[in-house]
């Protein structure tokens, strides 16, 4: 007599949702490695030892970007403040090697890293606190920041011959052919996705981006896992400010300016959903990757400077509605609507 | 005339005829840049102070002429006697500009010109001839008589002084000593720091012959530096461009860079502001062949079509570099 | 709660009062602020904002976002200049050809949006990149600007008497129409209950994707309508033109007192918000203030603009809870 | 007797000018099950919430095993060992079902991680318990609504609490799976949990609960032993009024035929659907949850687009995929799910009342407020809608009173086809019967009414026709004479074919 019994869900048909899960970042490499693929049977100097490790380079710092933003946007906000919060720390990096330029390099780091967090929480006291929307405030705050950013540096400008060499060495140096900003990148994404995967603080963060609601009811701190979130990003910037420093040596105040919308590209293009709950930052360091390797691919292949936006445009659009028919496809595969 | 930018010898007669309370604005086409900090703050501020005039520097914080307009508007509501600015257009600022000059203000344009009827007075920096040519030889001479392909590293694809040099660079180019040097490709950077990296690390790797990158504008040439420096194409592939000596010290110091030029910016200012304090104290009219004394920079002739010329750019090397501080 | 101090039309009083004490005491301590020309000068300044903010209101109740609007701009300018460069003169012809190049851009919006379900956030910043660029292939590094000055000079031309431009008309009409549209139609309720809930709104029988196509086309046009107004007050067209403007619509819009997440605000707290912003804006740069102080100002009122009326809440809130029931 | 594990007293909470409870109190006791009855707005849910710790009480007190208790959230209120099952599901649809039920209490391993495949296996002991054949590694999103309750049960079983809350879960179960819940539930209760059991089925109520406590208007009205009380002495004391016959369908003349679906099929959820609906009567679509019912008369409706067949209105065939072709032709479908489907909940109640009538209440175009106030005053009164201010969002409502304006929504329009996808769910006796009188008129006066119901006595007493699903096909069509409800179950679990 048991009716329900058809409805087993067959487990082969699972394992092959889990399938089109991963093929979720699979497919970012996949874009990945055909764009390398094909720009470097185009010219073969693509593939040049100078050249992939500029490639790397390139992605690190928005790859760190994206990583901190996937985290905030996975609990259904985000920040746009970013690129002011990566132009502030950026700034005080420099500041302090001009003003005490014996000061130890990590002091520096942790330096950048602690007044992008002070940044963020402000971020997240506004937003957990007063429970107001996320894109509102960081709005307001990448106005705020940068302001402050342009009144402290007053049109001063930071060169390298400022900046103490070993430092500079960091941007440049390589450990078997990976630059260490890029060890630095891989580093930190390794940590926060494990971190989302495998512990509940991590977890919660995406349940609260799947149904704020239900998480609030389910007795889960919502608001102080939102303020974390938005910490971490804003640390995670800062540290983005002081890896610019190493890398491009010479900084003014607009340093990062209107980064916000390239990084939250690179972590929808990453398959991260705008809308919270799902997505991975493995993902959205995949697409600050793809998005600095089409970047630097478009001159390679000989695309004229001005078809280089659009350009950019174009595989934006293409890659969310590839990463849409994917998910479209798992839904069928679970017999769901939506 | 001193040789060098940063002249300081020939003293003027200071504020003979200016009339003093003069309010003299400064609009740069972007405030906190550095390049424009030093033309306003450390020249134009200086000037204003000698002739005991009132000095502002105010604009947008992003170079768009739109946001400038505003500023101009701004300006002329508040009675100010001379405005200096470097136009983000030399056509979208016009009618504000004509709105101020009827409101009373003289404008005077530096760095960046605007269509002649829309101000009284350019103030240019170098002639584009001048610069042309000390560029093209400049970058002739770090190449070597082999020659090879050349490449622009420019800042925004609408920026009317970067695309007059070009053009001129280009005529330059056809002349039979540079006939072994080929212009190969033209990016912009934006006047974008990072911008202007990536656009030269694009440009080395899609152009395996490269031999040398002019990059007109302070940001690209920094860029364009810090990006060889760090690179394997480190003395392989020629640098040079529009820089100031505290950013390229160190890409001169290291053998990036050979040699570069500009113009000193703080006597760009300095010169911009007596020039507008002369038309505002009705001293001149701005009309061809009118002569006044720019403090310590000495006397000045208007050419023609209303311009001021500043002087020849001046090349920075390694023997000399050490000798600027700005 | 504490939406219901946006909710209830208070947020319009709110945004009104706030600009009559802008005007009131910038007229009063800052010199300049009750001269005709000031007024000019915001009114130049708002028209283009305003343009966009009309139909970018209803984008965002309906819970979409366009930020391809000042990329959209920028190409209507280039196309224009490019049209006007290979000889095509006749005004009418060319305003025409850009509204519909708009209308197709907004189109093109819309169909991410409704028809692959893609998120408009995305999509837009998608189009903003690629709208721009567009713009460049279309202009390249050249600069239009010369268009016989009669056209340049109608556009900003006063109204007979006045000082203000004539055209902020024709953004009242629209503004009436929008706000019409918005609040006393079918359609109108239709954009607040999509916005709230969109598979409610579609059990009701309202249109949701054809409605948000539809309005992606009219943000589209509108942005092109502001892009033929900017290039003749600017008198130049430029691949680059209103680079950056779709943050400023935006904050407009959010301070108008529009939810981010959709179905609720109103027109009249947007308009009052463009205004309140450019007028702000105007006067304090008269004031001396400069420009980097104006950017955190514009930052700190957007910040308290939805940080404010929480808080003004929680506190009733609480005080309601103290007093013993 | 020892004393209560769980008491409240005096407790009182307010929602603006809605008072929603006013000095209530309630005893639970270890090793039994209580139910708290009321009609729709009575306060119960309210109640739970104070339980679960979601509302602060505005006055009174908790007190569990004598200790005073001050529940600062949710999170609290779970330590202190009370698991809740909240009237709407609560799920994350993104995350898979095992993480649903553990969210916050993953079970660990080294270095505080998640173990996954600890979590799996518990999840799937927890089905079997409960007889549910899910795969615990799929997402939420895309769960009937059966199933998401389901997994609600789960996630409150997976505590091991010492007071269980359930509010209304057997809304949306069908008769196996709510005998499986309450299998389960005796278990609890007789290991010395308390279990507080809401429901509107009585039947379901005395078949667990030894204690009953009825509410009304948020006043606590009385506590007594199941034994000692009778289905209508519950109901007079709820009410506050006798309440007549349950299911008063009276016989009408059948006439034309209105609906018809010819060969209806969508690929892999309904196939080869053909019936006919005629005015002036009511059909039943029954089946076990899951039998796609739904799904067809979303396709009909217009939600969802389907592969072939043909739907015919009054003749004349509706085009596929445009709810607003379907409303002009003269349908109105009341959605089972009414948070999701039925209402824009941020809305007014006016606003929602009107909201598939705005073309129809504009005058040149325009449209304002003052008609649609007028409207649904009108239906408000009519089906006696209690909310404080018709401009109050329909959020504030209680689920029975937005069921409620569901229903006036859909009724304002006259449809000449009214689909109504489980229309007393959720609501009270009273009301429950104001419905069925409703759908009675409507079909007396012409209207064709199509009934989705996994009530079987609402089908039985309502349905001149019964027409019964399993697995996505029409297995039986059977007349009220012979219906009953061995016919229907035996069709339903595809015993036997039509
Ligand atoms: N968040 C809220 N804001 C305002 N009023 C509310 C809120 N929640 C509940 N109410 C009101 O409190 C009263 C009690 O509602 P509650 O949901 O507790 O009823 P219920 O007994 O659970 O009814 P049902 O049987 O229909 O579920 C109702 O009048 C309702 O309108
Ligand atoms: N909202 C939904 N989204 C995705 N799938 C759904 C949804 N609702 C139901 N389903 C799935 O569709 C199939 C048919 O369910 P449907 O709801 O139509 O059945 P039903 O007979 O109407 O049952 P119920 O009494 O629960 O409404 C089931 O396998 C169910 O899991
Ligand atoms: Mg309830
Ligand atoms: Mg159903």
């Amino acid at each position: 007599m048991t009716a329900v019994a058809e409805r087993v869900e067959s487990s082969a048909k699972t394992r092959i949702t889990h399938k089109v899960f991963l093929v979720r970042e699979l497919g970012i490499l996949v874009a990945l490695v055909l764009l390398i693929g094909i720009t470097a049977i185009t010219n073969p100097r693509f593939l040049s030892a100078q050249s992939v490790k500029d490639l790397l380079l390139g992605s690190t710092i928005l790859a760190i970007l994206a990583t901190g933003q996937a985290i905030v946007v996975i609990t259904r906000n985000v920040d746009l403040s970013v690129g002011s919060v990566l132009g502030l720390s950026a700034f005080l990096t420099g500041t302090l090697f001009l003003d005490h330029p014996g000061l130890p390099i990590p002091v520096v780091v942790l330096a950048g890293a602690a007044l992008g967090a002070v940044c963020g929480a402000v971020n997240g006291a506004l937003i957990a606190a007063a429970r107001v929307p996320a894109l509102v405030v960081t709005l307001g705050t990448l106005y705020v920041f940068r302001g402050i950013d342009y009144q402290w540096a007053k049109g001063k400008q930071i060169n390298a011959a400022d900046i103490p060499a070993a430092f500079l060495h960091l941007g440049t140096r390589t450990v078997l052919g990976v630059p260490v900003l890029t060890v630095f990148a891989v580093v930190v994404v390794l940590c926060a996705g494990y971190f989302l995967k495998s512990y509940r603080s991590g977890r919660e963060l995406y349940a609260i981006g799947s149904d704020p609601t239900a998480a609030r009811l389910s007795g889960i701190a919502v608001g102080r896992r939102v303020f974390a979130a938005f910490v971490a990003s804003g640390a995670l910037a800062g540290l983005a400010g002081v890896l610019y420093v190493a890398r491009f040596g010479t900084l003014d105040a607009n340093a990062g300016n209107g980064q916000e919308l390239n990084v939250v590209a690179a972590v929808v293009v990453g398959g991260v959903a705008i809308f919270g709950g799902s997505g991975s930052v493995y993902g959205a360091a995949l697409g600050a990757m793809l998005l600095t390797t089409i970047g630097s691919a478009l001159p390679v292949l000989g695309t004229t400077p001005f078809w280089q936006r659009a350009s950019v445009g174009a595989l934006i659009l293409a890659a969310i509605g590839l990463d849409r028919a994917l998910s479209v496809r798992v839904a069928k595969q679970l017999g769901g609507a939506k | 005339e001193d040789e060098t930018p940063s002249s300081t010898s020939s003293g003027g007669t200071g504020g003979g005829g200016i009339k003093s309370g003069l309010k003299v604005a400064f609009l740069p086409k972007q405030v906190n840049n550095p390049y424009f900090d030093t033309s306003d703050n450390k020249g134009g501020k200086v000037a204003v102070e000698e002739f005991k005039g009132v000095y502002s520097e105010t604009g947008p914080s992003e170079a768009s002429p739109s946001a400038q307009v505003s500023y101009i508007n701004t300006l002329s509501q508040q009675g100010t006697n001379v405005i200096a600015v470097s136009a983000n257009d030399k056509d979208a600022i016009c009618g504000a500009l004509k709105e101020a000059r009827t409101a009373g203000a003289k404008v005077v344009t530096y760095d960046s010109d605007t269509k002649p009827e829309c101000r009284d007075l350019f103030i240019n920096q170098a002639t584009s001839e001048g610069i042309a040519k000390v560029q093209i030889k400049l970058i002739s001479d770090a190449i070597g008589p082999d020659g090879g392909e050349i490449a622009i590293l420019s800042a925004t694809a609408n920026a009317t002084n970067q695309n007059a040099w070009i053009e001129m660079m280009k005529q330059e180019l056809a002349k039979p000593e540079y006939s072994k040097l080929k212009l190969v490709d033209t990016v912009y950077g934006d006047d974008d720091d990072q911008k202007s990296f990536q656009e030269a690390q694009g440009l080395l790797a899609k152009r395996p012959n490269l031999k040398g990158i002019i990059s007109p504008t302070t940001v690209g040439v920094a860029a364009a530096g810090r990006y060889l420096s760090g690179s394997t194409y480190k003395g392989k592939v020629q640098l040079t461009g529009l820089g100031t000596p505290n950013q390229m010290r160190a890409y001169v110091k290291d053998g990036t860079v050979k040699a570069f030029a500009l113009w000193n910016p703080a006597d760009l200012g300095y010169l911009a502001a007596w020039a507008g304090a002369a038309l505002a104290s009705g001293l001149i009219t701005g009309k061809e062949g009118d002569k006044f004394t720019a403090g310590k920079l000495g006397e000045f002739t208007v050419g023609k079509d209303a311009t001021v010329l500043l002087g020849d750019p001046f090349t920075f090397k390694s023997d000399n570099i050490d000798q600027f501080n700005f | 709660m504490t939406g219901k101090v946006r909710a209830l039309g208070t947020w319009d009083v709110v945004v009104l009062v706030a600009l009559v004490l802008v005007v009131v005491i910038g007229a009063s301590t800052i010199d300049g602020v009750a001269s005709p020309r000031f007024w000019r000068f915001v009114t130049l300044e708002v028209i283009p904002i305003a343009i966009i903010a009309l139909p970018m209101t209803l984008v965002v109740i309906t819970g979409e976002i366009d930020l391809s609007v000042a990329s959209v701009l920028g190409l209507t300018c280039a196309v224009m200049g490019d049209l006007w460069a290979r000889g095509v003169t006749s005004l009418p012809l060319l305003v025409v050809l850009c509204l519909l190049l708009g209308a197709v851009a907004g189109a093109v919006n819309g169909l991410f949006v409704t028809v692959f379900g893609l998120p408009s956030l995305a999509v837009t910043i998608g189009t903003l990149a690629l709208y721009r660029g567009l713009a460049y292939v279309a202009l390249g590094d050249r600069a239009i600007s010369d268009y016989p000055s009669s056209w340049t000079d109608s556009a900003v031309s006063a109204i007979p008497g006045l000082t203000i431009p004539w055209f902020i008309l024709v953004v009242a009409a629209l503004a009436v129409l929008f706000g019409v549209i918005l609040h006393a139609t079918p359609i109108g309720r239709g954009l607040y209950a999509m916005g709230n809930n969109a598979e409610a709104a579609r059990f009701a029988g309202v249109a949701v994707a054809r409605t948000k196509f539809w309005l992606f086309v009219a943000t589209g046009t509108m942005a092109s309508l502001a892009g033929v107004f900017w290039t003749f007050r600017f008198a130049s067209a430029r691949a680059d033109n209103g680079n950056g403007l779709e943050l400023a619509v935006v904050a407009a819009v959010l301070l108008g007192g529009v939810s981010i997440f959709g179905g609720r605000g109103g027109m009249i707290g947007v308009i009052g918000a463009v205004v309140l912003l450019s007028t702000l804006r105007n006067a304090l740069q008269l004031a001396y203030v400069p420009a980097n102080t104006l950017t955190i100002v514009t930052g700190s009122l957007l910040i308290a603009s939805v940080v404010g009326p929480n808080v003004v809440g929680m506190a009733r809130e609480r005080l309601r809870r103290r007093r013993p029931a | 007797m020892t004393g209560p594990l769980l008491a409240l007293d005096g407790v009182s909470k307010s929602f603006g000018a809605v008072a929603a409870l006013r000095d209530v109190r309630l005893e639970l006791h270890a090793g039994e099950a209580h139910a708290l009855v009321g009609e729709n707005g009575a306060g119960k849910s309210t109640l739970v919430k104070i339980l679960a710790g979601a509302h602060a009480p505005d006055a009174g007190t908790l007190t569990l095993d004598g200790e005073p208790l001050v529940f600062a959230g949710p999170a609290d209120a779970r330590a202190a060992g009370i698991a809740v099952i909240y009237q709407e599901p609560t799920l994350f649809p993104d995350l898979s079902v095992a993480e649903n039920i553990f969210m916050g209490r993953q079970p660990l391993r080294g270095l505080r991680r998640i173990d996954a495949a600890e979590m799996r296996r518990r999840t799937a002991e927890l089905f079997t318990r409960l007889g549910v054949h899910l795969d615990p590694d799929r997402p939420a999103r895309g769960l009937s609504i059966a199933d998401q309750q389901l997994v609600e049960i789960a996630k409150a079983l997976s505590f091991d609490a010492r007071v269980l809350v359930m509010d209304e879960p057997t809304a949306a179960l069908s008769g196996v799976e709510v005998e499986r819940l309450f299998a389960v539930a005796r278990s609890l209760r007789d290991n010395g949990a308390a279990v507080l059991f809401i429901s509107h089925r009585f039947d379901e109520v005395f078949a667990l609960c030894q204690r009953i406590t009825v509410m009304r208007d948020g006043q606590w009205v009385s506590t007594d032993l199941a034994g000692e009380l009778t289905v209508d002495r519950v109901v007079r004391r709820m009410v506050g009024r006798e309440v007549s016959s349950l299911f008063p369908k009276q016989d009408t003349e059948v006439r034309e035929a209105r609906l018809q679906l010819r060969n209806l099929t969508r690929a892999g959820v309904f196939e080869d659907v053909s019936f006919t609906v005629h005015s002036g009567e009511i059909v039943a679509l029954a089946g076990l949850v899951g039998a796609g019912r739904s799904e067809v008369i979303r396709a009909v409706f217009g939600i969802d687009r389907y592969d072939s067949g043909q739907v015919i209105v009054e003749g004349r065939e509706l085009g596929k995929g445009s709810p607003r072709a379907a409303i002009a032709a003269g349908l109105a479908l009341v959605p089972e799910d009414r948070r999701q489907q039925g209402l824009v909940m941020e809305l007014s109640v006016e606003r929602n009342a009107t909201l598939p009538r705005r073309w129809s209440l504009a005058s040149l175009g325009l449209l304002f407020g003052a008609a649609e106030r007028r409207e649904a005053r009108t239906w408000a009164e009519r089906l006696q809608v209690k909310a404080s201010r018709l401009s109050d969002p329909v959020s504030t409502l209680s689920g029975g009173n937005q069921q409620k304006v569901v229903l006036a929504k859909w009724l304002s329009t006259e449809p000449r086809v009214l689909i109504v996808d489980e229309p007393t769910r959720g609501i009270d006796v009273g009301t429950k019967a104001e419905v069925h009188r409703l759908l009675s008129s409507l079909a007396k006066d012409g209207v064709a009414v199509l009934m989705v119901s996994s009530e079987l006595p609402e089908v039985l007493g309502m349905a001149d026709r019964v027409l019964v699903m399993h697995e996505g096909r029409l297995a039986a069509d059977i007349p009220r004479t012979e219906a009953d409800e061995e016919s229907v179950m035996l069709a339903a679990t595809g015993q036997v074919s039509a």
